[in-house]
């Protein structure tokens, strides 16, 4: 990222906020949407994954069968964009019986606590 | 048999258009009478010609078009909620028409099974 | 009757209020985000179990594998395709959509 | 109600079932559009109130401050169409610890098993 | 930090959430459907006081009164206007809406 | 203080562009600014001049113009969700402009509170 991307250099801290389940609705992707551009600026961006937001990243979606577009690989192109701050919430995680091998890319594990630590550091919060 | 559909949500943001297509495309396959597709709340969103989705997604708006030429689907967009959304004839796409919730009570009465797809 | 569930059960009350109203002997098709209430394993699996003792219980599969959920059914779910959840409105004398 | 204005003499049950909560999605305005006009059908129609649906008939609304219509007095013109069986769910309505008191229009109050037999004894279900 | 919860306690898992992150001091900001939650007597009353120990809690009373709620408002939970919402969102580092 | 407004759902049918005009309204009676507001998702739908609400309700479309036109506020409609839902120059009301998502990004940076209504 050049620094003249910046503005005037402020760098602040942009936390994605995923909570609901892909498919159902667009929410998943237009957020998706939302980082790969923001990738472009120079900020310090992370993802947290709560509630059905941690199905958004579940391996093996096939979405031939509803003519839907898959857009999961996405997620897996974040790290090209120096996008690694990945965080599941290990509740919410484990109340669907999910383990961290269950999700196609790498992701830390934080518990409510940790997250809420997390998430009173940012700046932005954007939650769709 | 019979069916009406109803169809309360707008095209993309929720799946419900989505199924909607799927369910009437697997009930035309096995034989059975689409009565009527009718759009209400955000499904009059699925009647803009004006859609323009990526390259690599699916078109909405097209796909039911397409259906209903080639099925003789009556695709009814509710007037009064089209009118609170900003569908009108200006942008109307092919294969649908506006006309009056009468035709989703009608729907109720004339068809075997109405079924609604929404949020 | 046949009762569609189109919610997570983990974020909205649509599966909870169903299930209130569902009458023994009812079917109930999961599709959509719905499809995350017949996964095994998970805080959902127990109300599942539980309604299956009076209805029968269907899930549809194409929701199911777009959201990567396959081999995570619940035993006794019965899945179906576009064309079997026709079968069933066809079927069942009137459908509730639990929106 | 004239005879022609039935199908051919047809008379089907409907059932509107409202589960969500006024203004803050159009659903229950909405709905209620569906209602007024079924009701020159001659068809048998009910209205279930279910879940946060009861306090679509809440007293006392007050739209003012908030810009957005209050439509709540259109539900006492149901009568006026011969729109009056007006059922609100028992369980749902103590949750909220409401009475049969807080309503604006007569209501007859159902448990879920009470309303359960009723909804199945209806020709079209429509939900919102 | 400054949380805004807008549905329903009923209908979905938002105020929960909303709950389980926010740190002992925040602020949480009732609006649209969410103002059900702030309200005495119903089953979701007992989760908000156990909130109230450690966040300050606020309800949009415009919000309030278009439901018809005015004097149902639990003891303890603060009423604002919009211009008490602006001033609550300025008085605070950050704002998560928990949609 | 400069506020950032993003909003994620279409008019009547959600109330988030109602609350969201209400709080801009107000914040601006206090003598804040309003760095931008930002249509995204069906947010993107309050910004077609096609709608006609009933008379006895709010014109949500027309109110975000007039508050706009007063207050010489920055509507940007994201490009992307517009073609999904079929927004277009065609159809775009006026006091909105197209433009890209590094929009709401750039709100992000530049605004001291980004303030999201949504679903």
């Amino acid at each position: 990222m050049s620094e003249e991307m910046s503005e005037g250099g402020v760098v602040k801290k942009f936390m994605y906020v995923n909570r609901k389940a892909p498919y159902g609705t667009i929410y998943a992707l237009e957020s998706l949407e939302v980082v790969l551009i923001a990738a472009a600026f120079d900020q310090d961006v992370s993802l947290a994954f709560i509630d059905d937001g941690v199905y958004q990243i579940a391996k093996g979606q096939d979405t031939k069968n509803i003519g839907v577009k898959n857009f999961s690989s996405t997620y897996r192109a974040l790290d090209d964009y120096d996008i690694n701050k990945l965080y599941v919430q290990k509740e919410s995680m484990e109340a669907r019986g999910l383990t961290d091998k269950d999700f196609l890319v790498p992701v830390e594990v934080k518990t409510a606590a940790e997250l809420s630590a997390l998430m009173e550091q940012q700046d932005v919060l954007l939650s769709f | 048999m019979k069916f009406g559909i109803l169809i309360n949500e707008g095209p993309y943001t929720h799946q419900a258009s989505d199924t909607a297509y799927q369910f009437v495309k697997a009930a035309l396959a096995k034989g059975h009478q689409i009565q009527r597709v009718f759009f209400y709340n955000d499904g009059v969103n699925n009647a803009t010609k004006l859609t323009d989705p990526p390259q690599d997604d699916r078109n909405i708006v097209n796909r039911w078009a397409e259906l209903a030429e080639e099925h003789k689907l009556d695709l009814v967009v509710c007037v009064a909620a089209a009118l609170r959304r900003g569908i009108r004839e200006d942008n109307l796409a092919t294969g649908f028409r506006i006309s009056g919730l009468g035709q989703l009570v009608e729907s109720g009465i004339q068809a075997d099974r109405l079924v609604t797809f929404g949020d | 009757m046949l009762h569609i569930v189109n919610k997570s059960p983990f974020e909205r009350n649509s599966l909870e209020s169903c299930l209130k109203h569902a009458t023994k002997g009812s079917a109930i098709l999961l599709i959509e985000d719905g499809i995350y209430a017949a996964l095994k394993g998970t805080q959902a699996t127990a109300k599942l179990q539980e309604a299956m003792k009076d209805c029968t219980v269907y899930v549809l599969q194409p929701d199911v594998d777009a959201r990567g959920m396959q081999g995570r059914v619940l035993e006794g779910v019965k899945p179906v395709d576009y064309a079997g959840f026709v079968d069933l409105t066809a079927s069942h004398n009137a459908v509730q959509s639990w929106l």
